[in-house]
């Protein structure tokens, strides 16, 4: 029973982004009684300290939270590193949404159409090669102009930028509200 | 082409009392029917399978437009097969194929699936108790949480979407025009007579609004009812073409 | 030192959120020999199918993840406080398996093969990213072409496409189906 019970702790941990008090679980399993529930915390914690791996569970916060051990950093970063290689982040993506239809642009009206400074995501763009710096505006400040790269038309499988799905394919598929899902 | 298996066989209306809502479209309807028929996907015995899929579109109650009008494409392509099976063959071309292929390729195809979908339904029960972990642990947290995977797609909702929070800042109302049936409809026999031919896709792009599109619809649905026009879909992945009957031709 | 780095492919593997393949692993453990990291994964597989406790190690979308087992499920949900997940629409999940046997495959191709009109369901795929934009279709109108995404691998616990339902299985239940008529 109580061994049951204990990996029922032990998944509500690990799906759990905060710390979880001892409270919470109590809450939850309510069909347990309090002493049961303890224990079996105990025996989680138990599990964890006598056969240490690659993952613990620490007391943080009021509660109890799985996390890696810190000895572990050094190839974790290495790993969240090499992931982030194919990805952007939201704000990047709106940036390079804002460019790849607008182009040419200058940093200025990447922000005025977004409503938010652009300067980090075109940075991160810019880094990545998705987007080159194609001259300056002949207008106060001669301000850089930027454009997609060509990395841009192959990481997106398109031939040219009239390849881009245009305002009708993309608003037909997310004007009608979802009515099945 | 011999009708062998076609029977005069009542056309039970009771045990169709099932919704239209519950088939995924016209094709499910008809593997249904051809199920219940214990018919032999091969050998379908087009004019009681028509009758059959007749009946059951003259069962259903409320009509839903978009839907309704999928069924009546393939209402169509039956009686097209059909009056193709009844005509007398004057020249046997070595190659011609049994006008039902098209049909049975289609349904063979979507009858797989319909089983692959079953099969997926119930490893799709198998995984969603699985839970998995979508947040980095706490103690990377501040790295880099707002982690997109980017398609296409991504890119240009992005972009849509943008453009959508911007608009809303000037929001026009767009007045619907009055589109009048009649008119479209000799508008759609004038475009034939002088296009010899309508392509389905091509046509309703054309169209401006969507309600036009949908008036324009409807009365080639009208059309094809009133046997002024017969749409066809030459072979899977051809649009469909519509043309006008010859005794409408003058 | 096999012990240890079985450790640290753990912790890998807890801090993933999406399959982690040999790949990647051995990507990131640049200091140890293949021979060893797959020694070690084995090592790790094997330390949660003989002690099974409330979380697992799933074999999907060509690498490993940890997930919680299925039979915790309804104490997990009243931790998160949802109420049940939502199943995939029958006209979405048609989709689904249209693109999935006929990838890469344009709208109109799938809307041919189920009868319908699949904008609606084929939006609602691309949200939940089952489903991603691959290019377009060097065809007149150049109409965009779909591929399954990595999410939709893992979405029905497949390791590869390969892993779809086989002819042989669809036979075997059509065959079935028949029969209890």
């Amino acid at each position: 029973m109580s061994i049951q019970l204990s990996n029922i702790i032990e998944s509500l941990l690990f799906v759990s982004a905060e710390p979880l008090s001892t409270e919470k679980i109590k809450n939850v399993l309510t069909e347990y009684s309090e002493q049961e529930i303890e224990k079996s915390i105990d025996l989680i914690l138990e599990k964890y300290t006598s056969h240490p791996g690659g993952i613990q569970i620490i007391r943080t916060g009021g509660g109890y939270l799985f996390t890696t051990r810190s000895e572990h950093d050094p190839w974790i970063r290495r790993l969240l590193r090499v992931n982030r290689k194919n990805k952007l982040s939201s704000a990047a993506l709106e940036t390079l949404s804002t460019i790849a239809y607008h182009q040419p642009i200058t940093l200025a009206e990447i922000s005025a159409f977004r409503g938010v400074d652009a300067t980090h995501s075109l940075k991160t763009l810019l880094q990545k090669k998705l987007v080159k710096i194609v001259g300056r505006k002949k207008s106060p400040g001669k301000p850089l102009i930027y454009r997609t790269s060509e990395r841009f038309l192959t990481y997106f499988g398109l031939d040219s930028l009239k390849d881009l799905p245009s305002q009708e394919e993309i608003s037909k598929l997310l004007e009608e509200e979802s009515d099945e899902d | 082409m011999n009708n062998t298996g076609e029977t005069d066989s009542s056309i039970g209306s009771s045990e169709y009392q099932v919704n239209l809502d519950v088939f995924q479209g016209p094709l499910d309807l008809l593997l249904f029917l051809i199920r219940k028929k214990k018919i032999d996907i091969h050998d379908i015995p087009i004019a009681t399978i028509t009758r059959e899929y007749l009946v059951y579109l003259d069962k259903k109650e409320r009509i839903n437009l978009e839907r309704e009008a999928e069924f009546l494409l393939v209402a169509a392509l039956l009686i097209y097969i059909k009056s193709q099976m009844l005509l007398p063959r004057e020249r046997l071309l070595d190659d011609e194929e049994d006008p039902r292929q098209v049909l049975v390729d289609r349904l063979l195809e979507y009858q797989k699936i319909k089983a692959a979908c079953a099969i997926l339904r119930q490893k799709e029960a198998d995984e969603l108790p699985k839970w998995k972990r979508d947040v980095p642990p706490p103690h990377f947290m501040g790295e880099e949480l707002d982690l997109t995977e980017i398609s296409l797609f991504n890119l240009a909702e992005a972009f849509f979407i943008l453009m959508k929070k911007k608009e809303r800042e000037n929001i026009q109302i767009i007045m619907g025009k009055e589109y009048s049936m009649e008119e479209k409809m000799n508008e759609i026999i004038e475009f034939l007579k002088e296009n010899h031919y309508l392509d389905f896709t091509e046509y309703f792009e054309s169209h401006t609004t969507i309600e036009e599109a949908l008036v324009s619809f409807f009365c080639l649905l009208e059309l094809i009812k009133a046997r002024t026009v017969y749409a066809i879909q030459e072979t899977l992945f051809q649009t469909i073409k519509v043309w006008l009957r010859k005794e409408s031709r003058k």
